[in-house]
């Protein structure tokens, strides 16, 4: 099975139904070392997304993509907005108008969204970010890539190295976005964007498959 | 949680009607997106000046909408950034020729929902500036981390602005201006109580029966420490020693001093934490010229309150005695 | 108990020390006996606007003072009326030749301490007279109980009659005014949390998790009943369904509609809710013709609100337009 | 022992002292049924007092009821302060410049105390107020003043029947004061003005013995 437009689109719907039912989790690991909004600003902006995605049927990929990105933009707000804004957005470009995605456009379209993420927020690996998922999730699709899998398998190594990346950041010491206030005390918990990451990385796996 | 709403989800917009109700004559208010717009707007030839945040920390910023303030607020969802669009159509509406000064406080969330407003400004041939206000002297400030959190200073920042921009003042003063008083102001805030953000619907953070939240921000961000309930002679030096060692202030200066509540602290112990303040400045020889004293830089309904202290010169104290009316700050008119 | 006080024995002395650092401009704050006056006063052959009670509801009644509103106030302790010798102490020093109005909200204390500084001045040969407010539609009148409480609507009343002394109406035409307004206003409060008065260093009152007071009086004294927290656009008609009901107003009635905070209520609750009621009020054909929305009878950090409605005729919109310059109200000066 | 301005000094000191004990339970019944300051309220009255009896000392037993009377009016505040300055007002008029008390001065100086309180806040037996504990007081005074007793005797029987009198409040409805916003949920409480009438008539009795 190709994955086209529709494709994606029903991986989109998937995150967002992903999103609604950990929204309380995230809200949850966001008071505890921030402002406690991360799982409703994502909830807002992936329902937001599915409605846009009612009212119209982009053709391609890309478009999907760049729709969900515009969306995200102008309804998630936070720190998380304009990143995962972004992230969609680089994704949309570097897919271009390619009519299906296969394993190397989506290994392609993860490092966009990577440098995009890091362009605006200037984060490294270790600053306790969604960065620390999606790193080690671009490398992983890449290398599966390389192998000429499909594109399901190099979700799959990408949602899997996320989710081990999310959870790396359970130690550290918080140095970008409203988590590093805290200081020390942000250590012993999770990133609440790395763990997003690392659900929408797990849901659009499921919603390739 | 006890509070007076409908659904969290909607308690913006529905604050935003009632804004909306109250101030019909100094304010348009649109839903989406949410924007608050002085109700002449644009005034041609003039900066527009536009500031925007999560809601929750009201009178801040749709309370302060109105001539001699700003031109617009963009309320994001409770202590939730606004997003791009809402800025945008901000400075669609209230462009004058002049351009836009977008007054942002430095958390993460607002400085890139903002930033990316500016780029799609700039891209639709706007002339917009941003300036950035990071006046908490609570968090330590460094290259690596995402920096001090705009706070109280935010207010005296709007109204310092706002008035030069009545004036005619142009784009490039506006900035030049902004950034100055950025660098004269320096705030830090307690708290003995938190808010409840409605969505949570738990408050944001816990505190002992005897126990206060030193540095705390404006979203219940933690601050430099958690130290027992003190008397508040106690307290008044511990909030303002950090803020006045930090620019630093010293004898001689002349200073605006803002003690302000955040949202559940009654009048009583603002005035009788403000006299303290004041007794203490005079004891540095440091002379209190112009006062603000109120909640107008909240935390929902959080208990506590920060000082903020602003460095005057002539320029400052005219354009602080402008003429302003807004919602919640009014003199002059 | 989390206060940012020294002494609960000193909290109004305190708090006053503060307004007379922060406010030198408008006020003269005098604290033995505590009193504080508008600076200008006595002003010549104008009637004396003087109001007073427990303190605890600030910015009532001292946030009032200046010109257009009060000429002096009497801070009693916490929740405690003042003495007779203060009352006297403000009637001494205000009373500019042409008599002075006091102004008492209707609780047995206020009553009987005003009372007497009344019959104490008359003593002197001051001209004297009281007008006692009781707006508070929540508890039941009648002649063998202590009657209404007055609550929100003193601030309006001294607004009102703040005007007209300032524009020379004798003592007798500003009785006369008072006890039209007192005749044509009406509220009622509810609380979802109580306060703590400072001596007594427990709140005044205990609410289930998701109980609130209706009719709740501002000293936390209970009201008609406690019922569930229920969502704003229940909890709105029920407190201003009493209200209208009471005097009663109707289709084709212009109004002036006052949404109170309790001191621990966020503005953007009261914003709610007050687009609420005036969606109500339009809805019963009743006109909102002036507005007022803030935190200005409070109960120290009682979470709650409550709706006050004036009935408006032309001499009313114009008085209430009057300037006024105060530390909490503001405008046209 | 005659009773002169030395004895009522004392008595007055006497009911300071008690005041101080019994503030935190006169703050208690307030709470429960008013606003909670009744204690506070007559403890700055009666320290008041005291300071003022430290500074000078009138000569008659009515000049130190009469300081007692303008020192408790301009410091008590609530409806307590009228009440009770009142009170002591018209008890200093009615003994003129005896130079001592006896028992018939007394009874007479109760019955205008009760009258003053009455002329001012209107409550009758049955109200829920201080009323209800000053009204059989004076009635018992009178009663034993008739016997020719002295005035220990005439205090003692007075504090008894005020003491009654104030249990008598507890099941009453309030319909005077603060209490009586209360309506029913004021039964069950005792009258805070009422128990510190009580308390006072105990200490003067105290002090006289
Ligand atoms: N500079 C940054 N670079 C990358 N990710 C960031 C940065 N700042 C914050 N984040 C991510 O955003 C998440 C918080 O998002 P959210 O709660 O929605 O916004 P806000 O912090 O404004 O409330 C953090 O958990 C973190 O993963
Ligand atoms: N009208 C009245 N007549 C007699 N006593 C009264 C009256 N109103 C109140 N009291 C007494 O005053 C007491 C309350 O005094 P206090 O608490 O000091 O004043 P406040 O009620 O103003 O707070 C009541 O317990 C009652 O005994
Ligand atoms: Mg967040
Ligand atoms: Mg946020
Ligand atoms: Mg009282
Ligand atoms: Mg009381």
């Amino acid at each position: 099975m190709g994955c086209g437009a529709d494709e994606v689109v029903a991986a989109l719907r998937a995150a967002a139904v992903v999103v609604a039912e950990h929204r309380e989790e995230l809200v949850r690991l966001d008071r505890a070392i921030g402002d406690g909004d991360h799982g409703e600003n994502l909830h807002r902006g992936f329902s937001a997304v599915v409605s846009k995605l009612d009212g119209s049927a982009p053709a391609t990929p890309g478009a999907v993509l760049k729709l969900a990105a515009t969306t995200l933009i102008s309804t998630v707000g936070g720190a998380a907005g304009p990143l995962y804004g972004t992230a969609f957005l680089r994704a949309a470009t570097a897919v271009g108008d390619a009519p299906e995605l296969d394993a190397a456009l989506v290994a392609g379209a993860l490092r966009a969204a990577l440098e995009g993420v890091v362009a605006r927020g200037k984060a490294v690996v270790g600053d306790k970010t969604m960065v620390d998922a999606l790193t080690p999730a671009v490398t992983a699709a890449e290398d599966v890539a390389e192998g000429g899998v499909d594109v399901a398998a190099v979700l799959a190594a990408a949602a899997g190295a996320a989710e081990e990346g999310a959870r790396s950041t359970e130690p550290l010491v918080a140095r970008k976005g409203r988590a590093s206030y805290l200081g020390e005390r942000s250590a012993g918990h999770l990133d609440p964007g790395a763990w997003s990451t690392s659900l929408l990385l797990r849901s659009f796996a499921g919603g390739a498959r | 949680m006890k509070k007076i709403i409908n659904d969290p989800s909607t308690v913006v917009a529905d604050a935003l009607r009632g804004m909306a109700a109250a101030h019909g004559d100094l304010l348009d208010v649109h839903l989406d997106p949410a924007v608050v717009v002085r109700a002449d707007a644009p005034v041609p030839r003039k900066v527009a000046v536009i500031s925007g945040g999560g809601s929750g920390h009201e009178p801040l910023h749709a309370g302060f909408v109105g001539r001699g303030m700003l031109d617009a607020a963009c309320p994001g969802p409770v202590f939730t950034s606004p997003t791009p669009d809402q800025v945008l159509e901000a400075v669609t509406r209230t462009d004058g020729g002049a351009g836009a000064l977008l007054i942002v406080k430095n958390y993460t969330g607002d400085v890139l929902n903002f930033e990316t407003a500016a780029e799609l400004a700039a891209a639709e041939g706007l002339a917009v500036r941003t300036v950035v206000i990071d006046d908490d002297v609570a968090v330590t400030d460094s290259a690596h981390t995402a920096g001090r959190r705009g706070v109280g200073g935010t207010v005296l920042l709007e109204k310092l602005v706002g008035a030069a921009a009545e004036r005619g003042v142009d784009l490039d003063g506006c900035e030049e201006l902004a950034r100055s008083v950025i660098g004269r102001v320096r705030s830090m805030g307690l708290a003995l109580a938190p808010g409840t953000v409605p969505h949570a619907g738990e408050p944001s953070f816990t505190l002992g029966d005897d126990e206060i939240e030193l540095g705390i921000g404006i979203h219940g961000e933690p601050g430099r420490r958690r130290v027992p309930l003190r008397p508040a002679d106690e307290l008044v030096p511990a909030l303002l020693d950090p803020v006045l060692e930090d620019l630093p202030f010293t004898a001689g200066d002349r200073v605006l001093l803002f003690t302000n509540g955040m949202g559940g602290t009654p009048l009583i112990e603002l005035y009788l934490a403000h006299g303290i303040a004041e007794r203490l400045l005079a004891e540095r020889g440091v002379t209190v010229e112009r006062r603000l004293v109120g909640s107008y830089t909240t935390s929902l309904e959080m208990q506590g309150m920060s000082f903020t202290v602003l460095k005057l010169d002539d320029d400052l104290v005219e354009l602080w005695d402008a003429p302003v009316r807004t919602p919640a700050l009014r003199w002059g008119v």
